[in-house]
Formats: C-alpha cells, structure tokens, sequence
C-alpha cells in the first residue's frame, strides 16, 4: 500500500485538521467528534442541513461545507458510517431552532446511524427530517445497501436543499425539494482499477490488465459486470444507456449532468467523457442546462468515473444557479 | 410470592456481566463473523462494552433513574460499537429505557416491555425480518415466546424467551443471508450461523442468570 | 496502459471539446488549433492573457481560461509544446489593442515556441510580453529545461497577472507584478507513481513498492533522489526545507501555500500534508494568508503532490483575493 | 564573371531538394537521435517538408517575394516540425528571408547575409553555444568560414562552409550534450553524433548543390 500519510488510524482526523486549517476563516471542527462545521453555525432562521458518511469519498462530505450548501458534515472512519452521538452533536450545532435536515447516503449504516440521531435529537426537542438518496442506477441491493445505493447525485441534492434553506425555507419545504431531486437523478459508475482502504493495506478488488468494472459503488464493492476495457465513447454510451432505461427522458427535457472522477482519473479522460454524454443527450434533443466535470464523491484512488443526469424544472434550475461558496463547489 | 422487582443495581449488574460475557465470547463471536462478514462483531461489541464499563460508575450516580442509566449505556455503545450492531444494540438499551422514566425500580412485567422496546428498536432501525439471517431470528421468535407465555413462572417465562433465542439463532446456520454485508456472500453464506443472532441470546441469556440470582435459585 | 480514452492520438482534441461542451457559455475552441479562449475575447481595453504548454497537466492551462485569469490557453500534446503558429492565433484572438502577456514555464520547448509566436505576433504589429515561471526548487537543469522548470506555482501567476491586467493595467505593469510573483515563488514535488503518456502506452519511470521519488518534474523526468516512502509529515517537512532553503521566510511574513495533487492523489492526503505544512509555518511564525489544495497542475494519474509557498505583499494579497471565475479557479 | 544572382525559383528549388534529402535521410537522423534523444528527428522533419511540399505551389504563387515565401517556408515548418527542430529550424527560414523584403532575387552577398541572420535566430531561440552538441556545433564555425573566406569564389566559398558544418557535425561526437534533450543522458551522450548537427549540413549542401547547378559546374 502506498499512500501519503502518517498512520492508518489516524487519516481521517489529520485530514479533517488538514481541511480545517486550510479554510480556518470558513470552517470549523469539533473537536475530537470529526464534525465540520460552517463557522457561523447556528446560522439564524435557517434550517440546518448536514450531511456525512464514511470517509475516503472527499470532498465529500466535509468539502461541501458552507454558504448555501452544507452547514455541518460527519466524517465516520474511512467506508464506515459515522456513529449517532457525532451526528447528534452535528444537529446540535446547526440547528437554530428552525429544525436540522439530513442528507443520507442510502447504506444500511448511515441510515441506521441517522435514523438513531434524529431521534435522539427529538428527544432533544430538535425538529429533524431527512432524505435518503438512492441515485445509482447499477443494483438494487448491494453489500451495504438495501434497495439503491447514493452516489455522486448526492451532490446536487447538497446543492439543491442547501440552497433551499438558504433562502430561509421550512424543514418542510427543503425535504419536499431535497425529494423531487431524488426523484429525478440517477448516476451510474465503472473503474478500471480499484482503492486501497488505509487500514485494509490491500485493493477492494483486482481488475486484469484489460478490464473495467461496470455499475461499482463507491467502497470497491462489486459492480453488476466484469467487461474487456471499452472505449471512453462506448463507457459513455453504456452508462447513459443505464440511466435513460431507468428514468426515461424526451426531447425538450432539460438535465443538469455530473461527470465524477472516482479519485485518480485524469481530468481529461472526463472532460473525453462529458464530450460524449453531451453528444449523446444533443442527439437525443435533452437541453444540458449545466455540467460538472471532476472529483466530487470519490472512492480514495480508485480510478474511474460515475455519470449522473438529473432532470430539472425551473425550481432546480434557480436553486442549482444560486450563490454557493464551500471548499469543493462555488456558485 | 412477591412479585419480582427489579432495582436500579440489577441493572447496573446486568451490564458488568454483559460486558463480561463479551470479553469471554470476543473470539468466537468474531470468528463468527470472519466466516460471513466482517470479522469483527466481537471486537466491536467488546470495544463498546469495555468503554461503558469505564464510565459505569460515573453514569450510575449521575442517572437519576433506570432510563436515564439504560439511555447513557445505550450511547455510549452508539459511539464506540460502530457498524451495524453499533445502532442496533445502542438503540435496544436507550429504547429498553424509553418506558420507564422516572423508575428506580421496575417490575417483571415492566421488564418484558422494556425488552419489546428494544426489539422493536432493532426491527425498525434495521428493517429486517426473520429469515433475513440477522439477531432478528432470535429476538423475534423469543420474543413471541415471552409475551404469550403468561402461565409460567417469571425465571421459566425467561428461560423459554433465552432457549427460543438461541433455537434462533441456530435457525440462521441454513438460511441465505438478506440483511447486513453476509448479504454480499449470497449462497455462501449457508452453513455459517449469524454473529449478531448468536451475541443476541446470549446477551439475554446474562439477564436470565441475574433473575435467577435474585429470587435466589 | 488502462485509459478511459477513445484514441491516444486524439486525446487533446476530445478532451478540449469536452471541456468547451461542458463550459459554452465561458468558453470556445478556435477550430483545429487546440486553443480555448473566453468566449468575450478580445476583452476591451484589457491586456490579454495567455498561457499554454504540453497537455496532460489538466486543469492547466484551459480549466484557467474565464474573467480574471487567462484569457487563451495553447494546448500542445500530451507533454509536449505546443507550437508558434498555435500561440500565434492565441495571441491574434486575446489581443484588443492593449498588448499580450504570455504566461510561459521553463521548459526549453515552451520558451522557444513561445518566444518564436511573440515575435511572429510582433512582426503583424502586436506588443508581446512574457514571464518565464520556474518555480521548481529541485533542479536547476533538467532534461526539458534550462535552468529551473515551472511547475504548479504557475497557477499563482495566472491567478495574479490576470486580476492585474483585469483591473485595467497595462502590458508593463502585467509583467512587472508577474515578474514579481515569479521571484517569489518555490515550488517543490515528490511522487509516489509514475503516470503513462497515452501515446507512449508505458509508465513514465518505475518505483518499488516501497520507494518515493523526491523533485521530480510533471512529465515523469527523473528527480533528485529516491528514497525508502516516508510518512506525510516527514514528506511535508523535506519539501518545505528544500524551499526555505531557497527562499529564507521569517516570522513575520506572509505566504500563499498550494498543495497540489498530481492527479491520483486522493484529496484526504493532500489535507493531511496540508496540515503538517500548516503547523511548519506556523511554528516558524510565517503567516498563512490563504491555503489551496487540489489538482491544479497535474501529472496525468501520477501520485504524489508538490507544495508551494508565495511570499506574499500588500499588493499581491489584494489580487490573489480578486475575483475570478474560471472551470478551475473561482474566488 | 557576371555577379551570382539568384531569383525566386532558386529558393523553391532548394525547398523541393531538401524535402527529398529528408526522405532520404529520414532512417538515418531517427537513428542517430534514438541514439541519444527520442528518436524522432527525421521523422520530425519529414512532417515538416511533406507538409511544405503539399502547400509549395500555393504558397510560391501567393508570396509576393522571397521572404514572403522562405517566412511561410518557415511556418509550415513551425507548425508541422514540433519539438525543438521545428523552432529552430522554422525560426531559420523565416528569419533568413527578413532582410530581403520586397526582393525577388538576391545576390550571392545577400544569400550569405541571409544565412547569417538564420543561424542568429538558432542562437536567440535555442541559447545553446558551441560545445553543447547541437546543431549550434555546426553552423557557428561554419558561419565563420563563410564570412570570413572573401577571398574564395562563391561556390569555393560556399563548399568551405559546408565542408566546415560537415566538421562541426563530426565535432559533437565526443561530446557531452548540454542542451536538448540529449542532456539528460549525461556522459551517455559521449560517443553519439548529434542528429541536428548532421541535418543541418546535409540542409546547407542542399543550397550549395543548387548554387553549383546556376554556375553550370
Ligand atoms: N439490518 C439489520 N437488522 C438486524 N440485524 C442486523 C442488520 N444488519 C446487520 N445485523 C446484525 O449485525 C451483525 C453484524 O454486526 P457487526 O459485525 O458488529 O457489524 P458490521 O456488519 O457493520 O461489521 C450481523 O451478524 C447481524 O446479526
Ligand atoms: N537549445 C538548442 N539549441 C540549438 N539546437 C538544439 C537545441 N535543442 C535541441 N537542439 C537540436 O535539435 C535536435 C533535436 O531535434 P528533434 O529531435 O527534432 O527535437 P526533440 O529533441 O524535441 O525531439 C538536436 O539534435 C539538436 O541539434
Ligand atoms: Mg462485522
Ligand atoms: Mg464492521
Ligand atoms: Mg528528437
Ligand atoms: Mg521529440
């Protein structure tokens, strides 16, 4: 295992302070619960979002921490979910009275962890709700999930209900717009070479020289098929291919499309991708209202690439188009 | 005979021998557990106890009643157990207390409502049901057994609850998993009994032995 | 060699197309000629900026093209220059008048074709400046270059040189703030894996399992030592003293740090190096004006990362917080 | 004798003959840069003139003089060559018709200017001096021959200066390279002959074989 860090238990605190201490006038950290907050948390008349997880998928979560997106991301140890007590302390500190919204990646961990937080923290007499995103179009079941893994589409549901609550909307309102963009994006993932766990010291999986995993989560955990590795225009199409069976789209619709690097996949073999997901949606008449290209939710160094395809009305549009200033993603 | 009255101490004794067991069952429960998942049940659940262990003087004179107690053990196993069994026995202990605020002392049949509590926890934080091959085998069926077995005696009623767990719990050994990461291993989890529904009886089992200790069989 | 790409020798072109796709509202592509430039240009009565070189360093140049940085970027294939007659439709397509500044690294390729371009451009009556960036610390001559090679730190004169000339400056007064960057800037890098070049199909040099290389440029060229892996503080430390070596810093002063990820370096690591890097300053009372990590001038999917440090001054503190907005880069 | 005079079509010429000495040579300068660089020189210029010679009709019937012409020479040359070669060698032809705007022949005197203000762009681009094995190694001492050697005739003249390139070339062998890419290769450059100090001979003799063409030898 080669990586660039002192100890394997000790990566996700050090990267926390890491990220900290790069932002210090924006963030902040709770000490010792690998909590990230805004520093201005609890912002005023606001409902609080959070957001968290196992770590090793950064930027997220903690990256997405700021001005119209996230006000507080839970780290858990890399690929584990974070325990109740630091997402309870996560609630706490964002929730101004107005109620805490929770944006939880759909694994049986984090939704068990959320879950058991939210009630203590109504037990707190903290109004909480969340949503769980389930974007990933691959499997139904997986290791860790029951029903549909959330992936990179998790982003634009940050984006989204972030922004929503900026605006000084109601826990309500948030979870009903965090909703509809779950309703409305799907991702699907490939790679061509798998992550190395700090404290596992080995890959997730091995890939021949060859080939590429097609429709893998983001732990390493197996895809749907094993391929001869295809061309950057055939991955494109197939991943499309998946997405469009799942949430059929029709001339004149628009999306807004993510092309996520998985960790140690150059920019360029994205930007190649996109180049093709945008010829393909243009053949097909779909409107691309906006695009992502980059590391947004990533599997440590794996290397691959997710595409995710959300449809937009005109709610999505100006919420997506609104102010955001975090680390990882400025508007 | 009087009827059964369980004080706070019970409690507090409960939890030693709970966290006693653990350290005596750490490597079974996580060879166990290697066989179908992870390989660490029994270090997880050892971990949590081992720090509630630490803090159980503590909680003890802070709580002001059985829940409040059962609450602080059951976050303190939240925190420290992690994965899976982490919220799930967590939430058992802080829902088992959910009832009775305000109690030092509870009676039998206050004890079989904490337990539902804490079953129905599980069920409702891990959306399995029985044959999923999870400790759901073992908590539901035992469950079933202490609630309609009303004409027995408490220690007997308790008795059939723990010898029905563990009838469960050996029931995992030929089913598929459905639930947690065994999930991953499909058919190739047959054979193998499930970690959680094994640690589940014998959880139940300490407190069956300290009912016996006090109506001094 | 596993790739997520079409065809090796089409790599530049797909790439620009796909970062063009995924930007039309900032961004086009002059035709045939591997230049991106803002879609406004020629800026009125702004000096343009100009930068480019061998591709495979993604986001550089192109992901820097947008209001308050460049305003073209050459690109040339993979590692290589790109050539005068590029430039020169560059520089034609960004000139308003007011005179182009080209932002060139020392590599022996770069400056020459550069150089050839300016006086082309001067022969049809355009002013032409430029700035050699080489903030490499690790070697003074290198098989592309004479002299020292310009790395990462290349992205702080973009960032500065743009807002200068943004604010109206002229031509001279461009080149004497980037003139200014460049002699306070040290960049140095270590790797951990090689990349492959698409059309070389081969990695670039080869590493044991437990091996590090220290100085090494952003083409695979060889660096200055190789040594048994080390941890991350003890990497942040090596890297710091070659640059303090170079450019004594005493308590008092300020600097800009950039921690750069050469492009399959999982972002956990580059926080975990920052933070190390941050505690260095820190004790040797140097302030930290502001902190970027991320791949900014990467190495196709090399692991490792460089660290940066930019004295700082009043005038250079206000236009590193300029605004800019770019694919890359928004402030 | 009448003065040397050389018009238009001499120089579309020498652009035709040097594109078929690099066909010829095109294995033999890969070869030699294999040895010490990245083995692409020939291949290099081979893009280079093919590309030249594709467009030499057009750009000959466009260019309203010799330096329009050898400056779109040049650009071709620039834009296909690449690498370090193309720069270089691009710069040359463009900068060698500088100085005689408006002209559509040029006198012997004038060619050797012509020459002179080409290898100045090699110096200025390339910054290499003589010892560095390059193409530098060549054309200086060269240079000085021609410029100094007024008292031979012109095709003599122009003879000794390629016969001193030739030398020059010959000269890199035991060298170590300091520029280009060679230089990486250290003392491992010693032994090799520099691929862009042959070419550019081989290029110049292309000039003097024409030279001796007009005089009728
Ligand atoms: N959804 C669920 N519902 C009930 N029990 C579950 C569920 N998922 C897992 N379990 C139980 O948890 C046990 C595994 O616990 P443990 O090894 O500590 O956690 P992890 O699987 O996260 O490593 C399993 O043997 C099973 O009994
Ligand atoms: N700085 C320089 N000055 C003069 N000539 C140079 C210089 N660098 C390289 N050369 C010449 O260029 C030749 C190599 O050309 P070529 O192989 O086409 O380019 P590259 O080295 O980029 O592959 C060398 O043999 C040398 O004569
Ligand atoms: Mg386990
Ligand atoms: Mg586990
Ligand atoms: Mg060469
Ligand atoms: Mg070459």
């Amino acid at each position: 295992m080669k990586k660039i860090i002192n100890h394997p238990e000790r990566v996700v605190t050090e990267m926390l302070e890491g990220l900290v201490a790069a932002y210090p006038n924006q963030l902040k950290l709770i000490d010792g619960r690998a909590v990230v907050t805004r520093k201005d948390v609890p912002v005023a008349n606001k409902v609080g979002i959070i957001s968290g997880g196992g770590s090793g998928h950064e930027p997220a979560h903690a990256g997405y921490v700021g001005q119209g997106m996230l006000d507080a991301a839970v780290a858990g140890e890399v690929f584990t979910s974070p325990t109740p007590d630091q997402i309870l302390e996560a609630i706490k500190a964002v929730d101004s009275g107005k109620g805490v919204f929770m944006v939880v990646k759909n694994y049986t961990g984090d939704v068990m962890n959320f879950d058991m937080a939210a009630e203590l923290a109504e037990m707190e007499g903290i109004q909480v709700d969340k949503v769980v995103v389930n974007d990933d179009v691959a499997v139904e079941d997986s290791t860790f999930t029951t029903g549909r893994r959330g992936i990179a589409g998790t982003i634009l549901v940050h984006k989204i209900a972030g922004a929503k609550a900026e605006m000084g909307a109601t826990l309500a309102d948030v979870k009903a717009v965090a909703e509809k963009v779950v309703k409305n994006v799907r991702s699907m993932g490939m790679a061509i070479s798998p992550c190395t766990p700090p404290a596992v010291g080995k890959p997730s999986f091995t890939l021949g020289e060859n080939e590429m995993e097609i429709g893998l989560g983001i732990h390493g955990e197996p895809g749907t098929k094993r391929k001869t590795l295809a061309t950057a225009d055939e991955i494109a199409e197939e991943l499309t291919d998946h997405i469009f069976k799942d949430m059929p789209l029709s001339s004149g619709d628009e999306v807004a499309v993510m092309i996520n690097g998985l960790g140690a996949t150059p920019e360029m073999e994205l930007f190649i991708v996109n180049r093709k997901v945008n010829q393909i949606l243009k053949e097909k008449g779909i409107g691309v209202y906006e695009t992502f290209v980059g590391n947004f939710m990533t599997s440590l160094e794996m290397a691959g690439c997710s595409v995710t395809l959300l449809k937009l009305d005109d709610e999505l549009k100006d919420l997506l188009a609104a102010h955001a200033n975090t680390p990882a993603f400025k508007k | 005979m009087a009827e059964l009255i369980l004080n706070r101490q019970f409690f507090v004794n409960v939890i030693k021998d709970m966290a006693e067991l653990v350290e005596k069952e750490k490597d079974h429960l996580t060879k166990l557990d290697s066989d179908i998942g992870d390989g660490d049940h029994g270090v997880n659940l050892s971990i949590g106890f081992r720090e509630t262990m630490k803090q159980l003087e503590l909680i003890n004179s802070q709580a002001p009643d059985i829940s409040s107690f059962l609450k602080k053990v059951g976050m303190i196993l939240l925190g420290k157990v992690g994965g899976s069994s982490g919220p799930l026995y967590g939430g058992f202990f802080i829902k088992a207390g959910a009832d009775v605020q305000g109690k030092d002392e509870v009676t039998f049949e206050e004890l079989i409502g904490m337990i539902e509590n804490g079953v129905n926890s599980i069920l409702q934080r891990g959306k399995a049901q029985v044959g999923d091959k999870t400790m759901v085998d073992a908590f539901v069926p035992g469950l079933n057994v202490l609630k309609d077995s009303t004409d027995l005696k408490p220690i007997e009623r308790f008795a059939a609850f723990v010898e029905q767990m563990k009838k469960g719990a050996e029931s995992t050994i030929p089913l598929v998993a459905k639930k947690g990461r065994a999930m991953r291993l499909g058919e190739r989890s047959v054979g193998h009994k499930d970690p959680g529904a094994e640690s589940s009886w014998m959880l139940m089992e300490v407190i069956l032995n300290n009912l016996k200790k006090i109506v001094g069989e």
